[in-house]
């Protein structure tokens, strides 16, 4: 079985079926809305961000693929309670390894149950879907216009 | 298979070739984004390639005449295939989308002027819609919209009353729907663009390979299409225009070949079709595109259409019985596209573990954002049929999405 | 050979297929019109067609994967070549003359207005001024003309002057000609053309394959070029350009591929490359020049110069003894050009009678004629190198000459 | 040696050292100038047509390969003395074997000297060159605007 195969295992079928956080937050700080518009993907990301830069909540509503909406749903679990700098580098080492630059086996990273992406980078033009809403969070050209923590890495060229 | 059936899977090395270890055979049902390439076409191109390359119309060697022969000859072929009365009518293009927007901005750039209409349809690949809405913003033209019913079929009595506005300069509209396989019905829309003083350019590209095609008979003032859907390579495709309305269009791009004589205080023009071919043009390409006809002409496009509309009626059967599938594309005139939505699945995951079986299928919105709108979906899977598909493959795909359906439950 | 000769001829199909019965062997000394290609390209070329061939960009399975992969590699191949800044500074064209034209019609067209100028040279292909002359009617530009002295060398001081105007917006110019074989100083003109305000669009088509290439050493603003005159398919070209300059410039072809959203009132653009590839690319094309890309960088820019160059050093001398035979074209800095003309012979009379004796020369105003009236002939007869090519290449070319002037006599 | 190599024959080659009615005509009927951008070959024809339609005197003048002169030098030695419609059918004939669609040894036919053209069919980028006067003389693309006689192919497409 190679490693697509992997891909669409129980636990992101069950993350799709069964989304945590999947609600409004009437109280964010933040809110932002990612679409993809290659395939219809859309997603909102609401946060609460605490005063010393702590993600005290963290949820999202959309629709779109199980990718993405799983991507979405473990996005929450994951960073609820992290400082936004975690955030952004947790994301740093996702979309490295949803392009096949990282190796969770093999190389040294903090993803955890966000391994299960690996996949993804068989299928190049899934790494949108899988990425869709951390670029909601953290910013990047699914989100240039109000992403929640806008993206830092800046710089001539739009990341990809 | 039944006598209604062709053989041929055999031909296309892709189609053939033992999979990877751990890997499924493939099962192409993309046919309608790329046409996988007979071996014909591929020696023709490799052979031209290792013994007889040279550059066409400009050398004075026979290399480069052997060459130029081999180029013109496609034009002749494919001014046969299209019943054109003159091969002067065929110009090579790189695609379908080249040269629509050839037409548009020549043809639609130097006839429209502000206040004049173009007609487009609602089932319109974006390569049929961006181009005419650039000309329209240059010239101050405006688009009018065909819209089509819950099957995808157009409604012909709002395109008789769009007619009447009497401003209508250019209807655009295609012969066969990529997203919904629909066949419009080109002749009758093109009598009444007639009579209504308009000119009608039809995109072919989902048209040309499926099913025999007379421009004259079909009332066609343009048509458009790439090679690389009819089974010949990229990087190249053909405009065909009534040499009459050729003859009054200005020069699209400058360079090269086009040019009857270059002065920095003025230049002239050749007559069409080199009026509209600037540059080295794609030669290899071209020689592959007139084997990729003579292929077309050896196998019978009656039989490739009759051999994709009988699968198009198993295949239509089969995922028809399949719950929870709901067919988008459901027009009684109809090529070999298989479009449809899951409940509860979204189309990308589809595709996606599909392709995990080995089945080729698109998902996405197929470059038809309006036709998504006008369902009312996001995107969808497109299985879509050539003629080296058998029933085996359908029978593949209806087995995968229930697989699919199965895991999602 | 001695050792700044390349030995690789081998590699070339064409070159070394036996020829036809009474046939004689090909010597082909016509590489800059276009370019043998060696068999890694062919075969890249041909095993992607076979193998793993489908759409691009498009496609959720895996074999569109493979596709996108190996088109998208290209990419970053190129940008290395060139020394680009990033391969989204790389724009998949048809060709030099398709990515002049784009230049032409989306930067020129936006940026020019009645009154600006546009500053070419005597020295041009037409595929560097037709394009300038149609946005130029369409903006109320004018075209503005460096002459060049009788070696062809262009007259830097004449350039500098035209430059005072304060008008100039835009300053397109070859980096070597394709009829006299002149390299121009690109580093030294661009300096200027950016110290009055203008940017520099260079015709690279017959820089790029002779010579390392740095975009950003050279200054140039847009390089254009065609896969086919640097060992790659027909079909395809590279444009590069400053992504802050592509980043401003409008779509120039409207299709698939290069929008973010289409609706019927509304369309939005992708960013740069993309914005400019509308519809299915080159896909195959690609994939060989990627191939083509590779094949250079193995055997070495620096060596293919070299080579060239002490080829152009024998052929000069050589073709120097011949009485008769004027030399067109004698730059100090010069590429693998040998134009020249017969007293009392015309050039068309000598490609011929050259095939004859299987010699593949070319005889013509090599879509320069703005250069052919500056050199009052009405055409030269043009030997050009590639590193293919051999001293004994040249021996037979010189005595091909002598041969056609014994006949004439 | 094949057909190729027997194009540059004597005759050919003779013709164009010491081209035949190579003169201006003061008293022409008929005037036309042949212009071949492509290699810059230009030729004036010039021909006296009698009152039943005889080509009594024909001559050219100007610069061009070996081929156009050659043609044009033999054309004015073949027509000089004949109608206007055997000039027209010989001209038929001539393009066809020039195109390779006429084997003079095995098609009946009146070419005559103008055999030795036959060559060209092999280039065919010369086969303007070897038509640049009889287009002029009888018409066609090349001098579309006054040919001395007019083409009566007419039609929807410009005879190639
Ligand atoms: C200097 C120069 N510019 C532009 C071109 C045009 O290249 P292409 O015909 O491949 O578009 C050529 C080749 O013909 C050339 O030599
Ligand atoms: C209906 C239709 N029109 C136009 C096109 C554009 O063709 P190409 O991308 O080959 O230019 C396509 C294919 O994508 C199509 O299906």
């Amino acid at each position: 079985m190679s490693q697509a195969n992997e891909l669409y295992q129980q636990v992101i079928l069950d993350h799709n079926r069964n989304p945590r956080n999947y609600r409004e937050m009437p109280g964010a700080t933040h809110v932002c809305h990612g679409h993809n518009p290659l395939c219809g993907d859309n997603i909102t990301v609401y946060a609460k961000v605490g005063p010393n830069d702590v993600i005290e909540d963290l949820s999202f509503q959309g629709n779109g693929c199980a990718i993405s909406k799983a991507s979405a749903s473990l996005m929450t679990t994951q960073l609820k309670g992290k400082p936004i700098a975690e955030a952004r580098a947790l994301f740093g080492e996702f979309h490295e390894m949803v392009k096949g630059n990282l190796d969770p086996e093999t190389q040294p990273n903090h993803l955890g149950k966000l391994k299960l992406f690996e996949g993804v980078k068989e299928y190049s033009s899934r790494i949108k879907c899988a990425t869709l809403s951390w670029h909601a969070l953290i910013g990047g050209p699914r989100c240039r216009e109000s992403p929640v923590f806008p993206s830092r890495s800046g710089g001539a060229f739009p990341p990809s | 298979m039944t006598p209604s059936y062709l053989d041929i899977k055999s031909q296309f090395p892709v189609l053939t070739k033992a999979p990877a270890p751990g890997q499924p055979p493939l099962v192409y049902l993309d046919t309608a984004a790329t046409a996988q390439k007979p071996k014909a076409v591929l020696d023709a191109m490799d052979q031209f390639y290792r013994e007889s390359y040279g550059t066409v119309r400009r050398g004075v060697y026979r290399l480069s005449e052997k060459a130029t022969a081999a180029y013109e000859g496609t034009r002749k072929k494919v001014a046969a295939l299209l019943g054109a009365a003159s091969e002067k009518e065929i110009i090579y293009t790189r695609g379908a989308t080249d040269g629509l927007n050839l037409v548009a901005a020549s043809y639609g750039g130097s006839q429209l002027k502000a206040g004049d209409e173009i007609i487009l349809s609602q089932l319109e690949h974006h390569a049929n819609i961006v181009p005419w809405q650039l000309v329209a913003e240059k010239t101050g033209a405006a688009i009018r919209v065909i819209p089509c019913d819950d099957r995808g079929v157009l409604d012909l009595e709002a395109y008789r009353a769009l007619l009447t506005s009497g401003k209508v300069k250019i209807v655009a509209v295609g012969h066969v729907s990529n997203a919904l396989g629909t066949i419009n019905p080109i002749r009758e829309m093109a009598d009444l663009a007639h009579a209504a003083g308009a000119v009608i350019v039809v995109d072919g590209a989902q048209g040309i390979s499926h099913m025999p095609v007379d421009v004259r008979a079909l009332g066609a003032d343009f048509y458009a299409f790439s090679s690389h859907k009819m089974f010949g390579p990229t990087g190249v495709g053909i405009l065909y225009g009534r040499y009459e309305l050729l003859e009054k269009m200005p020069p699209y791009q400058g360079g090269g070949d086009m040019i009857r004589q270059v002065t920095f205080e003025k230049t002239t023009y050749q007559n069409p079709p080199h009026r509209f071919e600037a540059g080295t043009p794609s030669i290899a390409e071209v020689v592959g595109l007139g084997a990729a006809v003579d292929w077309l002409q050896s196998v019978g496009l009656d039989k490739i259409q009759a051999h994709e509309h009988a699968l198009l009626q198993y295949g239509t059967r089969l995922l028809s019985q399949i719950p929870g599938l709901t067919l988008i594309g459901t027009a009684p005139e109809k090529a070999g596209v298989l479009g449809f939505v899951l409940e509860g699945i979204h189309p990308h995951d589809i595709g996606t573990m599909l392709d995990m079986d080995g089945i080729a299928i698109r998902a996405g919105h197929h470059c038809a954002q309006p036709v998504m709108a006008r369902f009312n979906v996001p995107a969808t899977a497109r299985a879509s049929l050539g003629p080296y598909n058998t029933e085996a493959d359908l029978d593949a795909l209806a087995a995968g999405i229930r697989k699919i359906q199965g895991m999602f439950k």
